[in-house]
């Protein structure tokens, strides 16, 4: 091999890797961008809010409505209040879907499955059980 | 799926559970609000189908059909007058459906994003061990006030001494475990944590007396609500959020109006002990034999009634005990036809859960514009003929406006000795769930009819029928 | 320059060029981690909620308080509660103190500055004719 | 400052101004309410302050003193007679403000984080103009509430033909302006929105007749509320999108409760025309002079008043116009001195703002317990001696009951001709806001008496001196 032939070939080398780089460093600013485009009209120093207190923000605000909407629960319907609201507890189903989740099965997976029975049973006996009471409730006719 | 249009959805299904619940501000309403709730569960389990990680459809699908199919016999089986011990038990399987959860959670904690087993986050190992022990603690005492209320248990207090030195003992275990589990990951102590809640379930309210089981149950759903939202911020899922706020909000709510309607504070009810105690009755004088009681016949109360303008019906524990409301209700509708103008009070407390009596009567087709609230018809005890009561005993006992040292003083009650005459329905001269000597039987415009309130009820009827 | 001083000096090149496309490649995968970093305990597919839908979630929930809390306010009081609306709704100054934050004068920062004072004006008198309103109600002694 | 303790604190500050509103469920949290508010405002605008990109303090503490100095001064000044106007005026400056801070995030919009200036993002631009739009309708259409409150214009509406269609055209014009700044993002076009938005706030609310101008500041103070929320959408502040939700369903609330109020609906308000049509008057009888009408002096009032055993003061705007609420309550004070039962009833819309009667009976010191709402007093009118009118007209107008032709018909009144006696203080036969007349007036039970409602009342709180 000529050694112009060498030179010729280590520029093509040296040329490649500094696309390369470009390229590299093209994708780190682009993954950064990603950050802000995933987060459009966020203000650059926003994006780090912790989701904790995005979370607590939405906490208590449901706690303000839970507290205001419960106490206009006329008493009269308050045993239909207990039964509802032990139907929407099993809203933790959606935790044991994603425990039973899995196409493969394994220990978790199986207890997912029980918990989605129990949660199951739940739902359907705590909204019909309501159904059932509150069909009960008639006007004078 | 993509995760924004799943936290789109669960906002939705969110929304849902809030309609459902503000639906119940109103009969007319309710039935709309519980279709709402349905919607909503229905949205939150098809949008987490829906997730990329869940893919055992027939598993689960099989899973749903199990429980939905025992879920709606139960519902469609159950007696009217045993829904708190069907509360106390549907709450039993959301405990232990928690605790399933969060055993999983810990097996497999990366189906959860929060890291691999052995080497889960700090923040996710608490969440995960608190949301094992309210589980567990809800699961058996939840069967345990289940037991009580259906009867399988004496409803008394099991009272030992050094009760609350042994809960507290076992409370501060729970803590040392958790820590333990965050520093080790060791799956000894994760069970551990299980087996010790479920000991301090079962302990926490086996001493509690069986008419405070609705405090309890209304209290562990509370717990079982904020555990929810603890669980919610792990996984950052704003649905289990708002709906453990709800459901905490609705729980300690209705604790504290169930306190507030027997005039105990939250810890008198929860240290327990309360309702067992037959000293009390004895105490405040018992019933002597020497003070006179008037006592009547089906055909004299039919009698009274028939001659009356106005009645107010006041029920209580012993009407549903003696499943009662059918033909108290035919009694009503007989009184009616006859031009007298009858009224059902409610005391907020009266049976063994809050609304209860409401929905007794609503089975038995009393239409609930005639059904009204101690506020609404405290005033007009003084301006009716006759206050029949049936079944109910301690939520009609003056003692609580007069005298200080009875254990239900300050508990609002209903005025029924204003009334022209006042009738009892009851089987004996026993007293009630507080043990408390009602003053009113000895009152001279009272007859009590002694025998069960739905016999005596039929009899009433029948006397009414030869008038 | 000699042939071999020439290959010796593309190979540097060359391999200069490699380590930057390496650091580069490096930073951008940092860059992808800081994502998941920021949000701790975040399963990986939930990090792209977009902040438009957690936006609602808030919205939806204050609308509820909002309904309930001014649908508990006493008729009476009706003229306060449009006096200390008005006031908060002046929380609009959290924009316009941004607006005439930097240290460099601007149009943006003077018109900024001219909000920051309606702004002022709005806070101050909306709370203080509230106070004085409210004030006034008195019970019969 | 770290973001998310800033955001923690916004959340407080949220928090704060929720207690602020839930304190004004009751007169004796109300202040404490107040004192939420300010304490929240303190800690939305110190956490501003110490966010990393705000610097100029010195600018910004002179601007808050500036500001400060002259809200306190109009707040210590202004008289309660006053407030409606008063309202207007500073909703006029917030949305003068929102506009200013559109134009700062126009033209500086990398201190937002929303791009930079020619480069801004389509959604922040939309909500950019969208702001800066509603900040000028609120602007100009405040600055005109506030003319004709304070009788600067006429309160006359000022209809003109094809007025309806101009709106539609500016309203058009409006969003294509919107459209063509997204795709231009040039000065100019930014600039036209604002002016256009300015004409329109002029024309939408000119043709809206002076008394219907509560109705308009409470719908631009929703508006303005759901603008707020907006811009907290586009900055990701929660503390904007929780204000702007609380303000926006305040507005629309007291909007909703104010046509309630007049059984008007929303869009016969907003389209305008109304109050300003002598016609009707005519139309529905007019005073035709031939019915004979009771005139009495003030003497005459004085010996009624002191005969009575009871008496219920009805206030209207007349009241505060005359601002006679001293003087009223001086003569209450009296007749109960006396030993006269005095109370006043207070219909919803009573005067021209929700709630004026309150505040003005509250300044002259008239405890607030013996201030009744219509629901609370409609049915005490039958069993009352006199019911005292006192510069009100329509909210005591029976036409609203009887006659389905009637503008106000379907409008809940009070039932003041149910009273033994009716004395009307008025300055003439004139008819009210709404230009009907008042039957009432020819009643036999009525008295009129005729003159400036706060001389009447000193004159008949002197007449029962000499009694
Ligand atoms: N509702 C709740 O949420 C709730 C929760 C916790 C506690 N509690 C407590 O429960 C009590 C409720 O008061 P209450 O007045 O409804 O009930 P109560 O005071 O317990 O009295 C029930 C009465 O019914 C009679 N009775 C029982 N079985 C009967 C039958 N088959 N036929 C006729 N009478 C029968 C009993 O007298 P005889 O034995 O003589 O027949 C007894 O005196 C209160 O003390 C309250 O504090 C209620
Ligand atoms: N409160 C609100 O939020 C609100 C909002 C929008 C619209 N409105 C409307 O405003 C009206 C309020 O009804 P209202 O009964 O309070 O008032 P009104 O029907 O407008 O009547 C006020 C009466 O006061 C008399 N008056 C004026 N100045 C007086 C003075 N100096 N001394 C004595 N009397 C004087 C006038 O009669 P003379 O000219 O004969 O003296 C007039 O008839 C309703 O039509 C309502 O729909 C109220």
């Amino acid at each position: 091999m000529s050694d112009s032939n060498l030179s010729e070939k280590l520029r093509e080398i040296a040329e490649d890797a500094r696309e390369l780089a470009h390229e590299a460093s093209e994708a780190a600013r682009q993954a950064v961008d990603g950050v802000a485009a995933a987060a459009p009209g966020v203000p650059v120093e926003q994006v780090g809010i912790n989701p904790f207190v995005t979370g607590l923000t939405v906490f208590a605000l449901a706690c303000f409505v839970g507290y205001y909407v419960v106490w206009r629960v006329t008493p009269a319907l308050h045993s239909p209040l207990m039964a509802v609201t032990n139907a929407i507890s099993s809203v933790i189903i959606v935790g044991a879907l994603i425990a039973a989740g899995p196409a493969d099965i394994s220990f978790a997976s199986v207890m997912g499955f029980f918990a989605v029975i129990l949660a199951s049973v739940n739902i359907f006996g705590g909204f019909l059980v309501t159904q059932r009471m509150l069909s009960m409730f008639k006007k004078k006719s | 799926m993509s995760v924004s249009l799943a936290a789109f959805l669960y906002l939705i299904s969110g929304i849902c559970f809030i309609m459902a619940l503000r639906g119940l501000s109103h009969p007319s309403t309710a039935r709309q609000g519980n279709t709402f709730g349905m919607v909503g569960m229905a949205i939150a389990i098809l949008t987490t189908l829906a997730l990329p990680g869940v893919l055992s459809y027939e598993m689960i699908i099989l899973g749903i059909l199990i429980g939905g199919a025992i879920g709606a016999i139960i519902a469609k089986k159950i007696e009217m007058t045993a829904l708190p011990q069907l509360v106390a038990g549907f709450h039993s399987l959301v405990g232990l459906a928690a605790c399933f959860v969060a055993v999983s959670a810990y097996y497999e904690p990366a189906a959860y994003g929060i890291g691999t087993k052995g080497a889960i986050q700090v923040a996710s190992l608490i969440e995960m061990a608190l949301g094992l022990a309210i589980g567990a603690v809800t699961f058996t005492g939840s069967i345990v006030a289940f037991a009580k209320l259906q009867g399988l248990v004496s409803g008394r207090p099991l009272v030992f001494t050094g009760q609350h030195m042994l809960n507290l003992a076992l409370g501060v275990l729970l803590i040392v475990l958790v820590i333990a589990l965050c520093t080790t990951q060791s799956d000894t102590t994760f069970w551990l944590i299980f087996v010790v809640a479920l000991a301090l379930g079962f302990l926490l309210i086996l001493p509690i007396g069986g008419a405070d089981m609705p405090v309890v149950v209304s209290m562990l759903n509370s717990y079982s609500g904020w555990a929810a939202a603890g669980i919610g911020f792990t996984l950052e899922n704003n649905l289990l959020i708002v709906t453990g706020a709800l459901v905490g909000s609705s729980g300690a709510i209705l604790s504290y109006i169930m306190c507030k309607g027997m005039n105990r504070s939250f810890f008198n009810v929860i240290l327990g002990g309360f309702g067992g105690d037959d000293s009390a009755a004895a105490a405040a004088g018992g019933y002597d034999g020497d003070r006179t009681v008037k006592s009547g016949s089906a055909d004299d109360a039919a009698f009274i009634l028939d001659n009356a303008g106005s009645v107010i019906i006041v029920p209580g524990y012993g009407m549903a005990v003696a499943q009662a409301q059918h033909a108290l209700r035919e009694m009503g509708d007989q009184l009616k036809a006859k031009g007298v103008k009858v009224r059902y009070a409610i005391h907020p407390v009266a049976g063994r859960m809050p609304g209860h009596m409401n929905v007794l009567l609503a089975e038995a087709n009393v239409p609930y514009d005639e059904v009204l609230e101690l506020d609404e018809i405290n005033r007009d005890f003084s301006s009716t003929d006759v206050a029949f009561v049936i079944g109910a005993n301690d939520v009609t006992n003056p003692a609580a406006k007069t005298d200080p040292s009875s254990p239900i003083y300050g508990m609002p009650i209903l005025d029924v000795e204003n009334a022209g005459t006042v009738l009892f329905i009851k089987r004996s001269m026993g007293s009630g769930y507080a043990g408390v000597e009602n003053e009113v039987f000895f009152r001279d415009n009272t007859m009590m009819l002694f025998g069960d309130a739905k016999k005596m009820c039929e009899e009433i009827v029948h006397a009414m029928d030869q008038l």
